[in-house]
Protein backbone atom coordinates (compact mmCIF):
# COMPACT_ATOMS: atom_id res chain seq x y z
CA UNK A 1 0.00 0.00 0.00
CA UNK A 2 1.72 3.32 -0.82
CA UNK A 3 1.23 6.41 0.75
CA UNK A 4 -0.16 8.54 -1.85
CA UNK A 5 -2.45 5.73 -2.99
CA UNK A 6 -4.18 5.87 0.29
CA UNK A 7 -4.23 9.56 -0.35
CA UNK A 8 -5.66 9.34 -3.64
CA UNK A 9 -8.69 7.24 -2.35
CA UNK A 10 -9.31 9.05 0.16
CA UNK A 11 -9.66 12.43 -1.54
CA UNK A 12 -11.73 10.87 -4.00
CA UNK A 13 -13.82 9.54 -1.75
CA UNK A 14 -14.43 12.71 -0.30
CA UNK A 15 -15.16 15.27 -3.41
CA UNK A 16 -17.67 12.06 -4.88
CA UNK A 17 -21.30 12.33 -2.98
CA UNK A 18 -20.39 8.43 -2.98
CA UNK A 19 -18.74 6.33 -5.48
CA UNK A 20 -18.71 2.47 -6.19
CA UNK A 21 -15.49 0.45 -6.10
CA UNK A 22 -15.62 -0.59 -9.14
CA UNK A 23 -15.99 2.86 -10.32
CA UNK A 24 -12.54 3.81 -8.15
CA UNK A 25 -10.54 0.97 -10.14
CA UNK A 26 -11.64 2.38 -13.23
CA UNK A 27 -10.69 6.00 -12.50
CA UNK A 28 -7.08 5.48 -10.49
CA UNK A 29 -5.69 1.83 -12.31
CA UNK A 30 -5.13 0.03 -8.94
CA UNK A 31 -6.19 -3.56 -8.46
CA UNK A 32 -8.97 -4.50 -6.92
CA UNK A 33 -6.86 -5.97 -4.46
CA UNK A 34 -4.61 -3.15 -3.11
CA UNK A 35 -7.88 -1.36 -3.51
CA UNK A 36 -9.96 -3.27 -0.83
CA UNK A 37 -6.71 -3.02 1.04
CA UNK A 38 -6.87 0.49 1.43
CA UNK A 39 -10.30 0.83 1.78
CA UNK A 40 -10.12 -1.81 4.62
CA UNK A 41 -6.88 0.64 5.75
CA UNK A 42 -9.19 3.80 6.15
CA UNK A 43 -12.02 2.08 7.21
CA UNK A 44 -10.09 0.79 10.71
CA UNK A 45 -8.30 4.28 10.13
CA UNK A 46 -11.53 6.51 10.98
CA UNK A 47 -14.04 3.85 12.29
CA UNK A 48 -12.17 2.71 14.87
CA UNK A 49 -10.25 5.83 16.26
CA UNK A 50 -11.49 7.83 18.92
CA UNK A 51 -9.51 11.02 17.52
CA UNK A 52 -12.00 10.71 14.57
CA UNK A 53 -15.35 12.27 13.60
CA UNK A 54 -15.81 10.42 10.92
CA UNK A 55 -16.37 7.30 9.54
CA UNK A 56 -16.52 5.72 6.18
CA UNK A 57 -19.33 3.36 5.53
CA UNK A 58 -20.27 1.18 2.47
CA UNK A 59 -24.10 2.02 1.92
CA UNK A 60 -25.88 -0.42 -0.86
CA UNK A 61 -22.29 -0.27 -2.32
CA UNK A 62 -21.42 3.27 -2.06
CA UNK A 63 -18.37 4.46 -0.34
CA UNK A 64 -19.20 7.74 1.19
CA UNK A 65 -17.80 9.43 4.65
CA UNK A 66 -20.28 10.05 7.11
CA UNK A 67 -20.36 11.84 10.31
CA UNK A 68 -20.56 9.64 13.56
CA UNK A 69 -23.32 9.23 15.09
CA UNK A 70 -22.66 10.14 18.61
CA UNK A 71 -22.24 13.90 17.05
CA UNK A 72 -25.51 13.62 15.41
CA UNK A 73 -26.89 16.08 18.37
CA UNK A 74 -24.63 18.71 18.47
CA UNK A 75 -24.35 18.74 13.91
CA UNK A 76 -27.95 18.89 13.65
CA UNK A 77 -28.09 22.23 15.35
CA UNK A 78 -25.38 24.07 13.26
CA UNK A 79 -26.36 22.31 9.51
CA UNK A 80 -29.17 24.02 8.08
CA UNK A 81 -31.25 20.69 7.98
CA UNK A 82 -34.27 21.32 6.29
CA UNK A 83 -36.78 20.35 8.15
CA UNK A 84 -39.82 18.45 6.12
CA UNK A 85 -42.76 20.01 8.00
CA UNK A 86 -41.76 23.53 6.48
CA UNK A 87 -43.14 21.45 3.23
CA UNK A 88 -46.48 22.20 2.44
CA UNK A 89 -49.12 19.26 2.11
CA UNK A 90 -48.70 19.68 -1.66
CA UNK A 91 -44.73 19.60 -1.81
CA UNK A 92 -44.49 16.72 -0.19
CA UNK A 93 -46.53 14.91 -2.22
CA UNK A 94 -44.42 15.47 -4.80
CA UNK A 95 -40.91 15.34 -2.53
CA UNK A 96 -42.22 12.06 -1.85
CA UNK A 97 -42.86 10.75 -4.95
CA UNK A 98 -39.65 11.43 -6.51
CA UNK A 99 -38.04 9.93 -3.69
CA UNK A 100 -40.08 6.73 -4.44
CA UNK A 101 -39.25 7.07 -8.08
CA UNK A 102 -36.21 9.50 -8.60
CA UNK A 103 -36.81 10.79 -11.53
CA UNK A 104 -40.09 12.33 -13.19
CA UNK A 105 -41.73 14.48 -15.66
CA UNK A 106 -43.96 16.84 -15.02
CA UNK A 107 -46.48 14.79 -17.05
CA UNK A 108 -46.14 12.00 -14.91
CA UNK A 109 -46.94 14.41 -11.62
CA UNK A 110 -49.66 15.35 -12.84
CA UNK A 111 -51.19 12.17 -13.64
CA UNK A 112 -50.96 10.54 -10.31
CA UNK A 113 -51.96 13.78 -8.66
CA UNK A 114 -54.90 14.55 -10.60
CA UNK A 115 -53.77 17.95 -11.16
CA UNK A 116 -51.70 20.64 -12.79
CA UNK A 117 -48.23 20.56 -10.40
CA UNK A 118 -46.56 23.70 -12.18
CA UNK A 119 -46.91 26.14 -9.24
CA UNK A 120 -45.69 23.80 -6.88
CA UNK A 121 -43.24 22.02 -8.95
CA UNK A 122 -41.48 26.15 -9.13
CA UNK A 123 -41.83 26.68 -5.85
CA UNK A 124 -39.79 23.49 -5.20
CA UNK A 125 -37.25 24.48 -7.75
CA UNK A 126 -36.98 28.25 -6.54
CA UNK A 127 -36.26 26.47 -2.74
CA UNK A 128 -33.66 23.60 -3.96
CA UNK A 129 -35.48 21.35 -3.27
CA UNK A 130 -36.11 19.47 -6.17
CA UNK A 131 -34.14 19.87 -10.14
CA UNK A 132 -34.73 19.53 -13.58
CA UNK A 133 -32.76 18.68 -16.17
CA UNK A 134 -33.92 18.54 -20.06
CA UNK A 135 -34.27 15.13 -22.25
CA UNK A 136 -35.51 15.38 -25.42
CA UNK A 137 -38.28 18.37 -25.09
CA UNK A 138 -39.44 17.71 -21.31
CA UNK A 139 -37.53 18.47 -18.32
CA UNK A 140 -37.24 15.75 -15.81
CA UNK A 141 -37.21 16.43 -12.19
CA UNK A 142 -35.51 14.87 -9.28
CA UNK A 143 -34.68 15.71 -5.48
CA UNK A 144 -31.47 18.18 -5.23
CA UNK A 145 -28.46 16.27 -3.58
CA UNK A 146 -28.33 19.07 -1.21
CA UNK A 147 -31.88 18.07 0.03
CA UNK A 148 -31.95 14.66 0.33
CA UNK A 149 -28.89 15.30 2.86
CA UNK A 150 -29.96 17.38 4.08
CA UNK A 151 -33.60 15.40 5.15
CA UNK A 152 -32.22 11.97 4.75
CA UNK A 153 -35.38 11.56 2.96
CA UNK A 154 -34.31 8.69 0.51
CA UNK A 155 -33.10 6.38 4.17
CA UNK A 156 -36.81 7.19 5.35
CA UNK A 157 -38.18 6.33 2.45
CA UNK A 158 -36.37 3.13 2.28
CA UNK A 159 -36.79 2.36 5.94
CA UNK A 160 -40.51 2.06 4.78
CA UNK A 161 -39.98 -0.70 2.61
CA UNK A 162 -39.05 0.48 -0.54
CA UNK A 163 -40.26 -0.42 -3.77
CA UNK A 164 -43.04 -1.92 -2.01
CA UNK A 165 -44.26 1.70 -0.64
CA UNK A 166 -44.59 2.75 -3.97
CA UNK A 167 -47.26 4.76 -3.34
CA UNK A 168 -48.11 5.89 -7.04
CA UNK A 169 -49.64 2.67 -6.95
CA UNK A 170 -51.82 3.22 -4.10
CA UNK B 1 -17.48 56.41 -39.68
CA UNK B 2 -19.17 55.87 -36.61
CA UNK B 3 -19.15 52.48 -34.82
CA UNK B 4 -21.08 49.90 -35.67
CA UNK B 5 -23.20 48.59 -33.04
CA UNK B 6 -26.58 46.73 -32.42
CA UNK B 7 -28.47 49.31 -30.06
CA UNK B 8 -30.00 45.94 -28.30
CA UNK B 9 -26.99 45.48 -26.66
CA UNK B 10 -27.77 48.45 -24.48
CA UNK B 11 -29.88 46.16 -21.89
CA UNK B 12 -29.61 49.03 -19.16
CA UNK B 13 -28.35 52.94 -19.05
CA UNK B 14 -25.03 51.66 -17.83
CA UNK B 15 -24.17 49.65 -20.42
CA UNK B 16 -25.38 52.93 -22.77
CA UNK B 17 -22.34 54.42 -20.76
CA UNK B 18 -19.64 52.07 -20.88
CA UNK B 19 -20.73 51.97 -24.56
CA UNK B 20 -19.40 55.74 -24.54
CA UNK B 21 -16.80 55.43 -22.63
CA UNK B 22 -15.03 52.48 -24.95
CA UNK B 23 -15.79 54.18 -27.62
CA UNK B 24 -14.02 57.73 -26.48
CA UNK B 25 -10.79 55.40 -25.33
CA UNK B 26 -10.82 57.38 -21.73
CA UNK B 27 -11.39 56.60 -18.64
CA UNK B 28 -14.63 57.77 -17.31
CA UNK B 29 -13.19 60.33 -14.94
CA UNK B 30 -11.46 61.95 -18.05
CA UNK B 31 -14.61 62.46 -20.17
CA UNK B 32 -15.73 65.35 -19.83
CA UNK B 33 -19.54 65.42 -18.50
CA UNK B 34 -20.90 67.99 -21.24
CA UNK B 35 -19.94 65.49 -24.29
CA UNK B 36 -20.85 62.46 -21.89
CA UNK B 37 -24.17 63.62 -21.32
CA UNK B 38 -24.12 64.92 -25.40
CA UNK B 39 -23.78 61.97 -26.36
CA UNK B 40 -25.74 59.84 -23.96
CA UNK B 41 -28.92 62.00 -25.40
CA UNK B 42 -28.05 61.12 -28.99
CA UNK B 43 -27.82 57.41 -28.98
CA UNK B 44 -31.07 57.64 -27.23
CA UNK B 45 -32.40 59.68 -29.56
CA UNK B 46 -31.50 57.17 -32.10
CA UNK B 47 -32.64 54.35 -30.18
CA UNK B 48 -36.35 56.17 -30.21
CA UNK B 49 -35.90 56.48 -34.03
CA UNK B 50 -35.39 52.67 -34.74
CA UNK B 51 -38.51 52.45 -32.52
CA UNK B 52 -36.53 50.15 -29.58
CA UNK B 53 -37.99 49.77 -26.22
CA UNK B 54 -36.72 52.66 -24.46
CA UNK B 55 -37.03 51.76 -20.69
CA UNK B 56 -37.83 54.59 -17.71
CA UNK B 57 -34.09 53.80 -16.35
CA UNK B 58 -32.65 55.72 -19.81
CA UNK B 59 -34.45 58.28 -19.93
CA UNK B 60 -34.03 58.83 -15.94
CA UNK B 61 -29.96 58.17 -16.50
CA UNK B 62 -29.96 60.88 -19.25
CA UNK B 63 -31.69 63.69 -17.01
CA UNK B 64 -29.44 62.28 -14.28
CA UNK B 65 -26.45 63.69 -16.52
CA UNK B 66 -27.87 66.62 -18.19
CA UNK B 67 -28.21 67.88 -14.39
CA UNK B 68 -24.57 67.07 -14.17
CA UNK B 69 -23.55 68.54 -16.92
CA UNK B 70 -25.69 71.92 -16.21
CA UNK B 71 -23.86 72.04 -13.26
CA UNK B 72 -20.73 71.26 -14.74
CA UNK B 73 -20.44 74.02 -16.86
CA UNK B 74 -21.31 76.33 -14.12
CA UNK B 75 -18.27 78.84 -12.59
CA UNK B 76 -16.77 77.37 -9.49
CA UNK B 77 -18.39 74.01 -9.84
CA UNK B 78 -15.66 71.94 -8.90
CA UNK B 79 -16.03 73.82 -5.43
CA UNK B 80 -19.96 72.69 -5.30
CA UNK B 81 -19.63 70.10 -2.77
CA UNK B 82 -23.38 68.90 -3.46
CA UNK B 83 -22.17 68.49 -7.15
CA UNK B 84 -18.74 66.54 -6.62
CA UNK B 85 -20.35 64.17 -4.31
CA UNK B 86 -23.35 63.52 -6.80
CA UNK B 87 -20.26 63.39 -9.56
CA UNK B 88 -18.27 60.86 -7.74
CA UNK B 89 -21.37 58.65 -6.58
CA UNK B 90 -22.28 58.26 -10.55
CA UNK B 91 -18.51 57.97 -11.58
CA UNK B 92 -18.45 54.90 -8.52
CA UNK B 93 -21.44 53.18 -9.77
CA UNK B 94 -20.63 53.18 -13.66
CA UNK B 95 -16.93 51.89 -12.31
CA UNK B 96 -18.67 49.15 -9.94
CA UNK B 97 -20.21 47.99 -12.73
CA UNK B 98 -17.63 47.98 -15.39
CA UNK B 99 -15.85 45.85 -12.48
CA UNK B 100 -18.37 42.98 -12.89
CA UNK B 101 -18.95 43.28 -16.48
CA UNK B 102 -14.94 42.43 -16.17
CA UNK B 103 -16.04 39.85 -13.70
CA UNK B 104 -18.50 37.86 -16.12
CA UNK B 105 -15.69 37.76 -18.63
CA UNK B 106 -13.51 36.50 -16.37
CA UNK B 107 -15.37 33.69 -15.10
CA UNK B 108 -16.63 32.88 -18.15
CA UNK B 109 -12.86 32.27 -19.49
CA UNK B 110 -12.20 30.76 -15.75
CA UNK B 111 -14.19 27.96 -16.49
CA UNK B 112 -11.96 25.89 -17.79
CA UNK B 113 -9.28 25.87 -15.25
CA UNK B 114 -9.41 23.26 -13.54
CA UNK B 115 -9.74 23.66 -9.82
CA UNK B 116 -6.63 23.36 -7.44
CA UNK B 117 -8.95 22.61 -4.66
CA UNK B 118 -12.20 20.40 -4.05
CA UNK B 119 -14.27 21.64 -1.37
CA UNK B 120 -15.26 18.20 0.46
CA UNK B 121 -18.32 17.48 3.15
CA UNK B 122 -20.14 14.51 4.77
CA UNK B 123 -22.75 13.36 5.31
CA UNK B 124 -24.36 14.04 8.13
CA UNK B 125 -25.55 11.14 10.21
CA UNK B 126 -28.97 12.25 12.65
CA UNK B 127 -30.29 10.08 15.36
CA UNK B 128 -31.41 7.07 14.17
CA UNK B 129 -33.25 3.96 15.24
CA UNK B 130 -32.91 0.39 14.97
CA UNK B 131 -33.45 0.19 11.32
CA UNK B 132 -34.21 -3.69 10.66
CA UNK B 133 -36.42 -3.85 13.78
CA UNK B 134 -38.30 -0.54 12.63
CA UNK B 135 -38.30 -2.16 9.00
CA UNK B 136 -39.88 -4.87 10.23
CA UNK B 137 -42.76 -3.47 12.33
CA UNK B 138 -43.27 -0.82 9.11
CA UNK B 139 -44.11 -3.67 7.03
CA UNK B 140 -46.28 -5.31 9.48
CA UNK B 141 -47.98 -2.48 9.77
CA UNK B 142 -48.57 -1.74 5.80
CA UNK B 143 -50.09 -5.49 5.62
CA UNK B 144 -52.87 -4.19 7.48
CA UNK B 145 -53.56 -1.21 6.09
CA UNK B 146 -56.23 -1.63 3.29
CA UNK B 147 -55.01 0.84 0.56
CA UNK B 148 -58.74 3.03 0.57
CA UNK B 149 -58.11 5.83 -1.71
CA UNK B 150 -55.61 7.20 -4.10
CA UNK B 151 -53.28 9.74 -3.41
CA UNK B 152 -55.14 12.90 -4.55
CA UNK B 153 -58.39 12.18 -2.54
CA UNK B 154 -56.31 11.74 0.45
CA UNK B 155 -54.56 15.09 0.03
CA UNK B 156 -58.20 16.11 1.05
CA UNK B 157 -57.29 14.86 4.91
CA UNK B 158 -55.17 17.77 4.96
CA UNK B 159 -52.10 15.81 6.63
CA UNK B 160 -49.41 17.64 7.47
CA UNK B 161 -46.85 16.09 9.35
CA UNK B 162 -46.11 19.59 11.52
CA UNK B 163 -49.77 18.92 12.93
CA UNK B 164 -49.18 14.88 13.18
CA UNK B 165 -46.23 15.83 15.03
CA UNK B 166 -47.92 17.87 17.38
CA UNK B 167 -50.75 14.98 17.86
CA UNK B 168 -48.02 12.77 18.57
CA UNK B 169 -46.61 14.77 21.26
CA UNK B 170 -50.27 15.65 22.76
CA UNK B 171 -51.73 12.33 22.38
CA UNK B 172 -49.25 9.44 21.22
CA UNK B 173 -45.97 9.67 24.23
CA UNK B 174 -46.55 6.04 25.76
CA UNK B 175 -48.01 4.09 22.97
CA UNK B 176 -46.04 2.26 20.90
CA UNK B 177 -45.29 3.21 17.35
CA UNK B 178 -46.87 -0.02 15.72
CA UNK B 179 -50.34 1.20 17.20
CA UNK B 180 -49.85 4.53 16.11
CA UNK B 181 -48.70 3.60 12.57
CA UNK B 182 -51.57 0.69 12.19
CA UNK B 183 -53.99 3.44 12.73
CA UNK B 184 -53.41 4.97 9.37
CA UNK B 185 -55.83 4.70 6.72
CA UNK B 186 -53.96 4.73 3.84
CA UNK B 187 -50.01 4.30 2.96
CA UNK B 188 -49.45 7.86 2.69
CA UNK B 189 -51.31 8.60 6.19
CA UNK B 190 -48.45 6.31 7.27
CA UNK B 191 -45.44 7.98 6.05
CA UNK B 192 -46.79 11.11 6.32
CA UNK B 193 -47.28 9.65 9.98
CA UNK B 194 -43.61 7.63 10.15
CA UNK B 195 -41.96 11.07 8.91
CA UNK B 196 -43.22 13.36 11.77
CA UNK B 197 -42.10 10.45 14.57
CA UNK B 198 -38.66 10.43 12.63
CA UNK B 199 -38.51 14.13 12.65
CA UNK B 200 -39.24 14.06 16.32
CA UNK B 201 -36.84 12.26 16.95
CA UNK B 202 -34.39 14.09 14.77
CA UNK B 203 -35.42 17.14 16.72
CA UNK B 204 -34.67 15.07 20.20
CA UNK B 205 -38.05 15.47 21.65
CA UNK B 206 -38.62 12.05 21.60
CA UNK B 207 -36.94 8.72 21.30
CA UNK B 208 -38.37 5.02 20.94
CA UNK B 209 -37.62 2.97 24.19
CA UNK B 210 -36.29 -0.66 23.17
CA UNK B 211 -40.38 -1.92 23.19
CA UNK B 212 -40.67 1.24 20.51
CA UNK B 213 -42.57 3.04 22.84
CA UNK B 214 -43.01 6.52 22.36
CA UNK B 215 -40.92 8.69 24.93
CA UNK B 216 -40.56 12.48 25.46
CA UNK B 217 -36.87 13.50 25.60
CA UNK B 218 -36.11 15.57 29.06
CA UNK B 219 -34.75 18.97 29.04
CA UNK B 220 -31.51 18.02 31.22
CA UNK B 221 -31.18 14.91 29.25
CA UNK B 222 -30.88 17.14 26.19
CA UNK B 223 -27.95 18.91 28.03
CA UNK B 224 -25.96 16.37 29.24
CA UNK B 225 -26.41 14.79 25.87
CA UNK B 226 -25.15 17.13 23.70
CA UNK B 227 -21.80 17.44 25.29
CA UNK B 228 -20.94 13.76 24.12
CA UNK C 1 -6.23 18.31 24.20
CA UNK C 2 -9.19 15.41 24.98
CA UNK C 3 -9.06 12.73 22.39
CA UNK C 4 -13.47 13.42 21.89
CA UNK C 5 -13.14 16.89 21.61
CA UNK C 6 -10.74 16.50 18.15
CA UNK C 7 -13.54 13.87 17.36
CA UNK C 8 -16.38 16.46 17.63
CA UNK C 9 -14.33 19.68 16.04
CA UNK C 10 -13.28 17.73 12.77
CA UNK C 11 -16.63 16.49 12.41
CA UNK C 12 -18.28 19.84 12.84
CA UNK C 13 -15.73 21.05 10.77
CA UNK C 14 -16.32 18.07 7.80
CA UNK C 15 -20.35 18.63 8.43
CA UNK C 16 -20.51 22.64 7.77
CA UNK C 17 -19.84 24.55 4.55
CA UNK C 18 -17.13 26.71 5.73
CA UNK C 19 -17.40 27.45 10.21
CA UNK C 20 -15.99 30.07 11.90
CA UNK C 21 -13.57 29.39 14.93
CA UNK C 22 -15.88 31.81 16.81
CA UNK C 23 -18.99 29.72 15.76
CA UNK C 24 -17.31 26.36 16.51
CA UNK C 25 -16.14 28.21 20.35
CA UNK C 26 -20.09 28.57 20.85
CA UNK C 27 -21.24 25.41 19.63
CA UNK C 28 -19.12 23.07 21.51
CA UNK C 29 -17.83 25.41 24.55
CA UNK C 30 -14.22 24.77 23.81
CA UNK C 31 -11.60 27.52 24.91
CA UNK C 32 -9.95 29.36 22.36
CA UNK C 33 -6.61 28.40 23.59
CA UNK C 34 -7.76 24.57 23.37
CA UNK C 35 -9.46 25.17 20.30
CA UNK C 36 -6.83 27.12 18.48
CA UNK C 37 -4.14 23.62 19.60
CA UNK C 38 -6.90 21.67 18.11
CA UNK C 39 -7.16 23.35 15.05
CA UNK C 40 -3.21 23.59 14.99
CA UNK C 41 -3.09 19.38 15.79
CA UNK C 42 -5.58 18.98 12.69
CA UNK C 43 -3.91 21.02 10.23
CA UNK C 44 -0.47 19.41 10.78
CA UNK C 45 -2.30 16.14 10.96
CA UNK C 46 -3.95 16.37 7.61
CA UNK C 47 -1.79 19.19 5.65
CA UNK C 48 1.21 17.65 6.31
CA UNK C 49 0.33 13.56 5.76
CA UNK C 50 1.40 12.25 2.39
CA UNK C 51 -1.11 9.61 3.80
CA UNK C 52 -4.03 11.97 3.58
CA UNK C 53 -5.84 13.42 0.36
CA UNK C 54 -6.96 16.27 1.88
CA UNK C 55 -5.99 19.40 3.90
CA UNK C 56 -7.94 21.70 6.29
CA UNK C 57 -8.01 25.11 4.88
CA UNK C 58 -8.57 28.84 6.44
CA UNK C 59 -10.06 30.92 3.95
CA UNK C 60 -11.42 34.27 5.01
CA UNK C 61 -11.69 33.26 8.49
CA UNK C 62 -13.89 29.72 7.75
CA UNK C 63 -12.56 26.68 8.40
CA UNK C 64 -12.76 23.84 5.28
CA UNK C 65 -11.52 20.62 4.17
CA UNK C 66 -10.70 20.65 0.83
CA UNK C 67 -8.61 18.11 -1.65
CA UNK C 68 -5.10 18.52 -2.02
CA UNK C 69 -4.09 20.42 -5.13
CA UNK C 70 -2.43 16.87 -6.21
CA UNK C 71 -5.39 15.26 -6.94
CA UNK C 72 -7.31 18.22 -8.78
CA UNK C 73 -6.27 16.58 -12.37
CA UNK C 74 -8.35 13.47 -11.58
CA UNK C 75 -11.21 15.07 -9.16
CA UNK C 76 -12.21 17.00 -11.97
CA UNK C 77 -13.49 14.08 -14.00
CA UNK C 78 -15.75 12.58 -10.67
CA UNK C 79 -17.05 15.99 -9.60
CA UNK C 80 -20.08 17.00 -10.87
CA UNK C 81 -19.91 20.37 -12.44
CA UNK C 82 -23.05 22.69 -13.93
CA UNK C 83 -21.36 24.98 -16.37
CA UNK C 84 -21.52 28.83 -15.99
CA UNK C 85 -21.89 29.34 -19.78
CA UNK C 86 -25.00 27.85 -19.80
CA UNK C 87 -26.16 31.69 -18.24
CA UNK C 88 -26.58 34.69 -20.18
CA UNK C 89 -24.12 37.73 -19.39
CA UNK C 90 -27.26 39.36 -17.03
CA UNK C 91 -27.84 36.05 -15.42
CA UNK C 92 -24.09 35.61 -14.42
CA UNK C 93 -24.24 39.17 -13.51
CA UNK C 94 -26.22 38.92 -10.58
CA UNK C 95 -24.61 35.34 -9.65
CA UNK C 96 -21.30 36.62 -9.39
CA UNK C 97 -22.85 39.64 -7.12
CA UNK C 98 -24.23 37.14 -5.18
CA UNK C 99 -21.03 34.85 -5.15
CA UNK C 100 -19.28 38.14 -3.40
CA UNK C 101 -22.38 39.48 -1.09
CA UNK C 102 -23.86 36.30 -0.15
CA UNK C 103 -27.33 38.18 0.18
CA UNK C 104 -28.70 40.83 -1.59
CA UNK C 105 -31.82 42.80 -2.29
CA UNK C 106 -33.62 43.44 -5.51
CA UNK C 107 -33.34 46.96 -4.51
CA UNK C 108 -29.62 46.45 -4.00
CA UNK C 109 -29.25 44.46 -7.37
CA UNK C 110 -31.00 46.89 -9.46
CA UNK C 111 -29.08 50.01 -7.90
CA UNK C 112 -25.73 48.08 -9.01
CA UNK C 113 -26.88 46.92 -12.56
CA UNK C 114 -28.64 50.62 -13.01
CA UNK C 115 -31.36 48.38 -14.39
CA UNK C 116 -34.34 46.63 -13.25
CA UNK C 117 -33.64 42.70 -11.92
CA UNK C 118 -37.58 41.21 -12.06
CA UNK C 119 -37.21 38.80 -15.16
CA UNK C 120 -33.68 37.84 -14.60
CA UNK C 121 -34.54 36.51 -10.88
CA UNK C 122 -37.51 35.50 -11.90
CA UNK C 123 -35.52 33.29 -14.21
CA UNK C 124 -32.44 32.35 -12.07
CA UNK C 125 -35.65 31.24 -9.53
CA UNK C 126 -37.45 29.56 -11.18
CA UNK C 127 -33.60 27.04 -12.54
CA UNK C 128 -33.01 26.73 -9.11
CA UNK C 129 -30.00 28.76 -9.56
CA UNK C 130 -30.76 31.35 -6.76
CA UNK C 131 -33.56 30.99 -3.22
CA UNK C 132 -35.46 34.25 -1.68
CA UNK C 133 -36.60 34.78 1.64
CA UNK C 134 -38.59 37.34 2.88
CA UNK C 135 -36.66 39.60 5.53
CA UNK C 136 -39.40 42.57 6.61
CA UNK C 137 -41.05 43.75 3.59
CA UNK C 138 -38.45 42.58 1.17
CA UNK C 139 -36.99 39.24 0.08
CA UNK C 140 -33.48 38.41 0.25
CA UNK C 141 -31.52 36.34 -2.56
CA UNK C 142 -28.82 34.11 -2.42
CA UNK C 143 -27.54 31.64 -4.40
CA UNK C 144 -28.41 28.37 -3.72
CA UNK C 145 -26.25 25.70 -2.29
CA UNK C 146 -26.87 23.23 -5.18
CA UNK C 147 -25.94 25.86 -7.56
CA UNK C 148 -23.13 26.35 -5.35
CA UNK C 149 -22.28 22.80 -5.18
CA UNK C 150 -22.65 22.20 -8.62
CA UNK C 151 -20.48 24.80 -10.66
CA UNK C 152 -17.97 25.73 -7.14
CA UNK C 153 -18.55 29.38 -8.23
CA UNK C 154 -17.35 30.84 -4.53
CA UNK C 155 -14.22 28.34 -5.35
CA UNK C 156 -14.08 30.46 -8.81
CA UNK C 157 -14.46 33.91 -7.76
CA UNK C 158 -11.94 33.47 -4.97
CA UNK C 159 -9.35 32.49 -7.42
CA UNK C 160 -10.34 35.30 -9.49
CA UNK C 161 -9.07 37.40 -6.35
CA UNK C 162 -11.51 37.77 -3.70
CA UNK C 163 -11.63 39.71 -1.54
CA UNK C 164 -10.33 42.14 -4.63
CA UNK C 165 -13.55 41.60 -6.34
CA UNK C 166 -15.87 42.85 -3.52
CA UNK C 167 -17.00 45.23 -6.18
CA UNK C 168 -20.11 46.32 -3.74
CA UNK C 169 -17.47 48.58 -1.58
CA UNK C 170 -15.86 50.30 -4.26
Amino acid sequence: MQKNQIALIEAIIFASRGIKKQDLEKLTSISEKDLDEIIDFLQKKYNNSEEHGIELRNIDGYLRFYSKENFSEILSKIVRKRSLNSLSNSQLEIVLLLATRNKMTKTEIDNIRGKDSYNILKQLLSSGVIKRHKKGRAYVYSLTDVFKDETMIEELVSNLGGAELDITRG
Amino acid sequence: MELLFKFEDFEGPLDLVLFLVKKNKLSIREIPLSLLADEFMEYLNKMKEMNLNVTSEFIVTASYLMQLKSKSLLPRSEEDKEFLSSKEKFYTQVEQYAKLKEMVENIKKSENIELKNYPVNVRIVFPKVNEKKLKRIIKNTLQEIEIKQKIYQIKKEELSIEVIMSQILTEHVGKNLFDILKESNSKYELIVKFLAILELIKLNKIYLDKKFKIKRVRENAKKSNSIN
